[in-house]
């Protein structure tokens, strides 16, 4: 059996490329994607963990996140729709207007 | 489930079906009078208010320990509700003159409501990620409200953004302390925790929920989306949001950390004590810069989280943690009040396309509107920390508990940071009262009555505070 | 149950809310009203005057209701008096009453904003004086920055924002500190009580050192003591007449009262230590102030840097902690409120003819005002500390108490020498006093008479309004400077009881 | 009061009032003043001081009718605390009373002279309404006189002697618009404040004296403190002591202090006499007499006061041979006679002092009120003369300009009407010496009076001034050989400058159309001065010389204890009569021989040179205390003033510093930088540092949201790395 150390440092991993392209990648659509890769990372060590203690907690606890996700996703695009009628461009760099 | 387990969730259930019936009939109310779901949501939240209120003295749990009816939930809960109710009122006349009069405002707030009292009663992390989702999302549509005004998008989408963000974080420290504790209950993690030796992983854990929760109440350094959504958003949003969302992410906060951490209190007491420091010191100092009053008062709002964050410095000492919630407690109602009644003033001063928001356009307010400019003199000497204001006293209460918890020079740091802000607040009233001006302001019956009742309650509650001083330490009693 | 403190304090509320529901337009009603108020709120202070006890050296007349005893707290509603404060109750009393009737036409736009808030400056004044419990006081000591800030603000001079803010945040920036150093108090002394926690005592003496620092933090600056006083001339330049005589008159007093109700009894071993250090900035500010004040281009500000060197006297007669420092310090404040606030009111009153308060425009007035000439003589001259005037008497008592504190070593390496060169200040307010007196009313006429005849009036002398202002300051200054007897034997018992407290070496 | 429970008190219960007359004089005066006529306050106000000084005569008897016994009358307690006790007591006993006769007897004459000069004095200044103002300051200064010689305490003492200092402030600055020629000027009330700030500074003095009385001796009251003056350390009584001759040297003229007295020349003639050379410049001679028995017991301080007095007694007499003002060279000469009485009370000689004091008090107000006849005289004449220049035509105009102008303006004397025309006033002071000569014709009354008062002071025999000033000679010829010779030569000079003045102003031609047209004073005028020539020819039997005459010294024995009564010394009288008697002959060669003319230099300026410019320059003592003292203060304070505490402190420290970091910090708070470009700085640093993601960060340059999102993984990774790192 693979110990559960992996899982953790795969979803690290994917954690950190999840806030890495929060920061980097200037499209909404793909920064949001990169969030809910940060999800999915916590996802996949809330489920390592959740097998290492043979609990279905763990599941159960994904399932919300999942279902969560799923709510966010479409209010987020919604909102990008949105924001793309007004503005032609889904670029977050061009979306400063507000500052000071 | 069981009775006694819808009894401990009874005023979130009934706001529930409320929001929820009232977006079907909202779909019969004609568009031109709005104002009646406003109406029926007042009327929800009132009703809620009142089962709320006679469930104080309650103790349960329910729900196998997800949640928790209890003083401090109770407490919260009326708080919330009352912000909620305010918010409506506030939001009655605005946004039929900001031409963004649609039923979903109303069901909308009342579903972040529901969230926000979800999450003082959550004593499970899968339901406070939830309840946290639960307020936030709504509030990421109100935020983009004025649509299609690109501010207001562009808040939405910030707020959003950043909202998820943050919220990866937590649930990612809530698989840490999942993986740490072998539980998201928090009353299994704080027995967890005393008997494991190394911490590391829940260390980490816990951190990174603070960080979710940094980032609702806006502490720095997770505080940069506060100015801009708060700028962009429409007022009565604002008003809503930053009372409502702090006081929320602060009821989690506390409930979350004295109960299941104590164990790593020592690390994280540094942790809390910086972050408490630089937010009081970063909003107050950003803050005097500001000419446009939405966001000087987003970084005072700022500021104040900052204060608020005094009182979980010491949350691992159990002499005093007592105090010290009560006090924050205290502290909130007294923001709340406050800051609910400043941006009622700000709502009657703005104009349509975001015109009246600038500092200037208060000029000579004293003049036209003395009423009015004597509430948000109240109001920001509220803010500062002056008699005769429930602000003073809630502030005398914070830093007592500091003290008392011997962190002397954080009491320091926060009295030295409120003469800071006693700087801008200042010019508001210099700006109102010292300053020539022809100023206009929209005179609504609801947002008139709205700023004299929280101006009043402002100035009474600070000769008699004992009774809500002694209601948040009961509030607290039982939290330990 | 004995309210009379309370009806004291709070006595003016009765004449805010009347203010309240007036209209905006009949003004001289708004007048009357608020000077009937404060008469009225006289009439009071006399009433708990005759009630008081002089040769009780206790709080008397107490009122103590618990107010905030919940939740860990023990604040209670606290007031009383004593032979430290009742006197400068009735001073705050009696210059309010004349600090309204001086803007009887001075103050011509909102008027009724202007009276509410005079009205509320004297409760929280009163308050002030009158709290025994540190919450309570603090909350009074607060409350007295807004009424204020707002009287400079609006009714001020062309720079009166800036006059007020500043004047806000340091008085503020003292006061916060104190705040700390009470709840400090407050939670490990378990009550807010002031003789309460006089009695406990045991304060270890460094702790001790930090609050008392803490507490003249926020009493230094108010004073204000040198090298702190930078405040003061902005907020006397810019205020308005009545508000340059409250701040002289009672606000400055605050902070003095501050020293001799809570540090001295609350830290009488930092108090101790202290001593030394508080006498030799308030020697350098004595002979400072007065410097600076001679070399002032502008009448107000002359008198305002003048305060800077009175209230040196005050705080070295304090921190000689001999009964003769204390009383004459106390004796002195009376006196200061007296005669620099009589200072301000007549040069509010030329200034409401002029508009003018350069110096080199004036000269020769003595000739076309004879009675405000003389007047403004007398007062001068009490500010002078001219024997038979109050100034004598206080800064008089104040050396003496000084010299002796020196000889006995409360001062240390400081020895007489504080006190000796204090008397020098004596010699310096007669260079500045007289040098405003003969540039204002002495010398070839000044071109303001022309100026002012410019505009189709000439310079009148005093109506009598204004002589109603000023004669019972007048009977003051001779009565104190005469027969002083009766204001020291109201706080002898007082002050005695003080001294008996400190360690002195 | 336990002193008078034994004797029989008299009159004693009339000591306050001493006080309360004048001041109810003032009162009357200066509230109903307005209303009455000039004669009315006149009278008012010479009645209040006679009252005076009847209660002084009552007083007297009552003292000589008790064997001179010191008797207190308790009025009022005046400050009660700590340890401090102090009253207002009254006593009367022979020192006292002695001055109390002095003052209001004096006092009241010059009140008498004064209806009279101020009548006039007043129109030559067109502004009549201050005649009240003046009688209201006599009054006030009698007052405060008697307060402080009558005091029971050096506090009280004190009060009267700060009382009198603003009286001759307010004197002195009578006519405080102008200068003593009535140009519009600073001049008077600078010299009024040269005078008070003068006296304060010597009130300094008397203050540290005070203070190191108190805690030796325990009390301020004269009995109290006495009766301790064996017990107090030496060297303490010599401190006391020393610092109480600042205060004399402030209020009686004394080196270094004397300064203001020439310049309080400034006041009408009256206040001259009576304050700045009767009475008030004597309150200093007075002290020390008071505190004879500190003085007694520390000859060093003894010395020193007597060393001081002789000093200041040639010092002064040496200016007034240089002076031409006619008031001037008796200001001069009233410091040298008050170096005479402080060099006698020095040492020891406590009844020679008092003696000078009373006889001094009467030639020199003689003088002075003299001098104010010879002045108004010659202004009468000037204007006079004035109008005889003007061409009838306007003389008539002028007459119906005055019938229309009503009743207020016909009450001017005629001569006045043209005060204002400017060049009346431009050149012409009547104070003049050059200006005057031959007024021994035109103002004959006058010429002989001050002929008494000048032979008085010059010391010859058997005026009053001889007597006393023989006793002080020979006081200090047993003393100390030095300050009899110093005090010989200041008698020699004074009988010289007082020769060169009337040889100047009433011998000789008229130098001025002025003097030749001077006029005689009227009657209220003259009579007070005979009064005073009287007293100034027999003030010497007082105390003679002989055996059986010593009235004054017993008198005063009763107070200040037993004095030595000296005799006639043949050969220290005969010296000092002999030197003045050739130092008016030189006066008369240099002088009166050859008188001289209009626009001639002084002829001993000749002969001197430089000296006489030293002396005619007063010794740039004003220019050098200018320099040292006046100067370096005004600089001290304006720099004080403006360059630290304004500048530095108020603006540079609290705006640039405080404002300034607060706005900085702010400014660097501001989102521009922490919150976006700081932020960038960091992401860009980071950048470098990460050479991976370099490229790439190096492009977020405006990735406003991002940045927000680096914010908080900033956070995260500050917290994270301090928690794990820990």
């Amino acid at each position: 059996m693979i110990p559960v150390d992996y899982y953790i440092i795969l979803s690290a991993i994917l954690f950190v490329i999840g806030v890495l392209g929060v920061l980097i990648r200037r499209n909404a659509l793909i920064i949001f994607m990169s969030i809910e890769l940060m999800l999915n990372a916590a996802n996949l060590a809330i489920v390592a963990f959740g097998s290492v203690i043979k609990s279905f907690d763990g599941q159960i606890f994904v399932f919300f996140v999942i279902a969560v996700a799923a709510a966010e996703v479409a209010v987020g695009l919604a909102l990008i729709v949105e924001i793309f009628k007004s503005k032609r461009s889904i670029d977050v760099d061009q979306m400063s207007s507000l500052k000071g | 489930m069981n009775q006694f387990d819808l009894t401990t969730i009874l005023p979130i259930t009934i706001l529930t079906v409320w929001a929820c019936v009232l977006l079907l009939v909202d779909l019969f109310i004609p568009k031109t009078r709005k104002g009646i779901t406003a109406l029926l949501s007042a009327l929800g939240l009132a009703a809620t208010l009142g089962f709320t209120l006679s469930q104080i003295g309650m103790e349960d749990s329910g729900f196998n320990g997800m949640v928790a009816l209890d003083g401090f939930s109770t407490f919260v809960n009326a708080l919330l509700l009352v912000s909620g109710l305010l918010g409506v009122a506030l939001a009655y006349g605005y946004v039929k003159r900001m031409g963004i009069e649609r039923g979903e405002y109303y069901t909308l707030l009342l579903f972040s409501v529901v969230g926000m009292m979800l999450m003082a009663q959550a004593t499970d992390l899968i339901v406070v990620f939830l309840a946290l989702e639960l307020l936030s999302i709504p509030l990421y549509v109100l935020a983009a409200f004025s649509r299609p005004k690109t501010d207001s998008e562009e808040a939405g989408l910030k707020y959003f953004l950043l909202g998820a963000f943050s919220s990866g974080f937590l649930v990612y420290g809530i698989a840490l302390i999942f993986g740490a504790t072998q539980s998201t209950n928090i009353f299994a993690i704080v027995e967890s925790a005393s008997t494991s030796t190394s911490n590391l992983l829940l260390t980490i854990g816990a951190a990174l929920l603070l960080i979710g929760f940094g980032f609702k109440v806006a502490a720095v350094p997770f505080h940069m989306w506060t100015p801009d959504v708060y700028q962009g958003a429409p007022t009565a949003v604002t008003a809503f949001m930053s009372s409502g969302a702090k006081i929320a992410g602060f009821a989690a906060l506390l409930r979350v950390f004295a109960t299941a951490f104590p164990a790593i209190a020592t690390d994280m007491t540094d942790v809390l004590w910086v972050l408490s420091a630089a937010t009081m010191i970063v909003g107050n100092v950003v803050a005097i810069a500001q000419t446009d009053i939405k966001r000087l008062l987003a970084y005072s709002s700022i500021a104040h989280a900052g204060y608020i964050l005094m009182v979980f410095v010491p949350y691992g000492n159990e002499n005093v943690v007592a105090t010290s919630v009560a006090a924050g407690l205290f502290y909130l109602v007294s923001y709340a009040f406050t800051n609910f009644g400043a941006w009622g003033v700000v709502i009657a001063l703005e104009k349509k396309e975001g015109k009246g928001l600038a500092l200037n356009d208060y000029a000579g307010l004293s003049k036209r509107h003395p009423a009015l400019a004597a509430a948000m003199a109240v109001f920001m000497l509220s803010l500062i920390g002056l008699p005769p204001t429930i602000g003073l006293i809630g502030k005398i209460y914070l830093f007592r508990a500091v003290i008392d918890a011997g962190f002397v020079w954080l009491a320091i740091i926060g009295v030295l940071t409120s003469l800071v802000s006693a700087f801008y607040y200042l010019r508001v009233i210099v700006v109102m009262y010292m300053k020539d001006g022809e100023p206009t302001a929209e005179r609504e019956p609801w947002l008139d009555m709205t700023t004299a009742v929280t101006a009043l309650v402002t100035v009474i509650v600070s000769f008699v505070p004992q009774f809500l001083f002694a209601w948040a330490s009961d509030a607290v009693l039982k939290l330990f | 149950m004995n309210l009379s403190l309370t009806l004291l304090t709070f006595s003016p509320l009765i004449g805010i809310l009347v203010l309240l529901f007036m209209s905006g337009n009949n003004r001289n009603t708004m007048r009357w009203t608020a000077l009937i108020t404060s008469l009225v709120t006289f009439g009071v202070s006399i009433l708990v005057f005759t009630m008081f006890n002089a040769s009780n050296p206790d709080l008397q007349l107490v009122e103590k209701y618990n107010w905030i005893t919940v939740a860990g707290w023990n604040i209670q509603y606290h007031l009383g008096v004593d032979g430290l404060s009742i006197l400068l109750i009735l001073l705050t009393t009696f210059l309010t009453p004349i600090s309204i009737l001086s803007t009887w036409t001075a103050v011509e736009e909102r008027v009724k904003e202007y009276m509410i808030f005079f009205l509320l400056l004297e409760i929280g004044m009163n308050g002030v004086f009158l709290a025994q419990d540190l919450f309570l006081f603090y909350i009074f000591w607060e409350f007295t920055l807004v009424p204020m800030y707002f009287i400079i603000g609006i009714w001020g001079g062309p720079r009166r924002i800036y006059a007020a803010i500043k004047f806000f945040l340091y008085t503020m920036a003292g006061s916060i500190l104190m705040l700390l150093a009470i709840l400090w108090l407050g939670v490990n002394g378990g009550t807010f009580s002031l003789p309460e926690l006089i009695a406990q005592g045991g304060i270890p003496s460094n702790i001790q050192w930090w609050l008392f620092l803490a507490f003249a933090a926020a009493f230094a600056i108010k004073v204000p003591m040198w090298p702190l006083h930078s405040w003061l001339p902005d907020a006397h330049v810019e205020a308005p007449t009545a508000g340059s005589v409250i701040l002289a008159g009672v606000l400055l007093k605050l902070g003095t009262y501050g020293f001799v109700r809570f540090n001295l009894p609350l830290f009488p071993e930092a108090a101790v230590r202290a001593a030394p250090w508080i006498a030799l900035l308030a020697t350098i500010g004595i002979i400072y102030g007065a410097a600076v004040s001679y070399a002032q281009a502008d009448i107000k500000k002359l008198v305002a840097y003048s305060s800077v060197s009175h209230l040196g006297f005050v705080m070295l007669g304090l921190f000689a902690l001999n009964p003769e420092g204390i009383a004459g310090a106390i004796l002195q404040m009376i006196n200061h409120g007296i005669s620099t606030g009589a200072l301000f009111l007549l040069v509010g009153m030329i200034y409401e003819q002029t508009h003018t308060r350069e110096f080199k425009v004036y000269g020769g007035l003595w000739k076309i005002t004879p009675v405000f000439g003389t007047i403004f003589l007398i007062v001068a001259l009490s500010s002078m500390g001219l024997p038979g005037l109050n100034g004598f008497v206080g800064e008089f008592t104040i050396l003496l108490g000084a010299w002796g504190a020196g000889q006995n070593g409360v001062f240390y390496w400081g020895n007489v020498w504080f006190a000796a060169i204090s008397a020098l200040g004596v010699i310096m307010a007669a260079v500045y006093i007289l040098y405003m007196f003969q540039k204002m009313f002495l010398g070839p006429q000044g071109e303001i008479v022309d100026e002012v005849k410019k505009h189709g009036h000439a310079i009148r002398d005093l109506n009598w309004r204004e002589i109603v202002t000023v004669v019972p300051l007048l009977i003051f200054i001779f009565w104190i400077g005469l027969y002083p007897a009766p204001f020291f034997d109201i706080m002898a018992p007082a002050v005695d009881k003080l001294v008996a407290m400190m360690p002195l070496p | 009061m336990h002193l008078s429970e034994t004797a029989n008190t008299g009159f004693l219960f009339l000591a306050p009032w001493l006080v309360f007359f004048p001041v109810i004089g003032l009162l009357i005066n200066g509230i109903f003043g307005g209303r009455l006529s000039e004669r009315m306050v006149g009278a008012v106000a010479s009645l209040a001081s006679g009252a005076a000084f009847v209660v002084s005569l009552l007083l007297f008897v009552t003292v000589s009718g008790s064997h001179g016994e010191a008797m207190r009358w308790h009025l009022a307690e005046w400050i009660h605390i700590g340890e401090l006790s102090l009253d207002w007591t009254f006593r009367v006993d022979s020192l006292s009373t002695t001055m109390m006769l002095v003052v209001s007897g004096v006092g009241t004459l010059i009140h008498i002279y004064a209806i009279g000069y101020m009548h006039e004095d007043v129109r030559f200044k067109s502004d009549p309404g201050r005649f009240r103002r003046f009688f209201v300051f006599l009054n006030l200064f009698i007052a405060a006189m008697m307060i402080l010689v009558s005091g029971d305490s050096y506090l009280m003492l004190f009060v009267g002697w700060e009382g009198v200092g603003l009286c001759s402030f307010l004197l002195i600055g009578f006519w405080y618009e102008m200068d003593t020629l009535a140009r519009p000027s600073w001049a008077n009330s600078d010299a009024a404040k040269k005078a008070f700030i003068a006296n304060r500074v010597g009130d300094f003095g008397f203050l540290i004296a005070g203070f190191l009385m108190f805690f030796a001796f325990g009390s301020f009251q004269f009995d109290a403190v006495f009766a301790k003056a064996h017990e107090v350390p030496h060297e303490m009584i010599i401190a006391i002591t020393l610092f109480m001759l600042i205060g004399v040297a402030g209020k009686s003229a004394q080196i270094p202090l004397y300064v203001w007295l020439p310049d309080a020349m400034a006041g009408p003639t009256p206040v001259s006499a009576l304050i700045h050379a009767a009475t008030m410049v004597t309150a200093g001679v007075y002290l020390i007499t008071r505190s004879a028995p500190l003085y007694s017991v520390v000859h060093e301080a003894q010395n020193i006061v007597a060393l001081v007095g002789a000093i200041t007694a040639l010092f002064a007499a040496t200016i007034a041979v240089g002076q031409y003002d006619i008031k001037k060279v008796l200001a001069y000469s009233t410091i040298s006679q008050l170096g005479f009485m402080v060099a006698a009370v020095g040492m020891g000689a406590y009844v020679a002092g008092m003696f000078h004091l009373v006889t001094h008090a009467f030639f020199k107000a003689l003088l002075f009120l003299s001098a104010g006849s010879v002045i108004l005289g010659v202004e009468r004449g000037h204007h006079h003369a004035a109008h005889a220049h003007a061409s009838p035509l306007s003389q008539r105009e002028r007459a119906r300009a005055r019938e229309s102008k009503g009743k207020k303006k016909e009450e001017r004397h005629d001569a006045h009407d043209d005060h204002a025309s400017a060049e009346h006033h431009e050149a012409f002071d009547p104070g003049d010496m050059r200006n005057m000569g031959g007024l021994r014709k035109t103002m004959p009354v006058t010429f002989w009076l001050y002929m008494i008062g000048t032979i008085a002071l010059a010391g010859l025999p058997p005026f009053a001034g001889f007597w006393s000033k023989d006793e002080i000679l020979l006081d200090a010829s047993h003393h100390s050989q030095t300050i009899y010779w110093l005090l010989t030569v200041a008698a020699f000079f004074t009988a010289f400058y007082m020769g060169r003045q009337i040889w100047m102003v009433f011998f000789g031609e008229a130098r001025h159309e002025a003097a030749a047209h001077a006029e005689e004073s009227p009657k209220v005028m003259t009579v007070p001065l005979m009064i005073l020539a009287a007293l100034s020819i027999l003030g010497g039997a007082l105390n003679l010389p002989f055996e059986g005459f010593h009235n004054l010294g017993h008198w005063l024995e009763y107070t200040i204890g037993e004095v030595e009564a000296l005799g006639l010394d043949m050969q220290v009288a005969g010296v000092s009569t002999v030197l003045a008697l050739i130092a008016i002959l030189i006066s008369w060669l240099l002088y009166g021989r050859n008188p001289m003319k209009q626009g001639q230099v002084d002829p001993l300026k000749k002969g001197l040179g430089p000296i006489f410019t030293g002396m005619e320059n007063k010794w740039y003592v004003d220019e050098l205390y200018h320099a040292i003292i006046v100067t370096p203060f005004n600089k001290i304070s304006y720099f004080l003033a403006d360059v630290i505490d304004w500048r530095f402190w108020h603006d540079w420290f609290h705006e640039k510093v405080i404002a300034g970091t607060y706005n900085w910090i702010s400014f660097i708070g501001l989102n521009e930088y922490a919150d976006q470009k700081g932020i960038d700085a960091i992401a860009n640093g980071l950048g470098v540092w990460t050479q991976n993601f370099s490229a790439t960060l190096r492009k977020v340059q405006n990735g406003f949201v991002r940045s927000y999102a680096l914010s908080v993984l900033l956070g995260v990774v500050l917290i994270l790395g301090y928690l794990v790192l820990k």
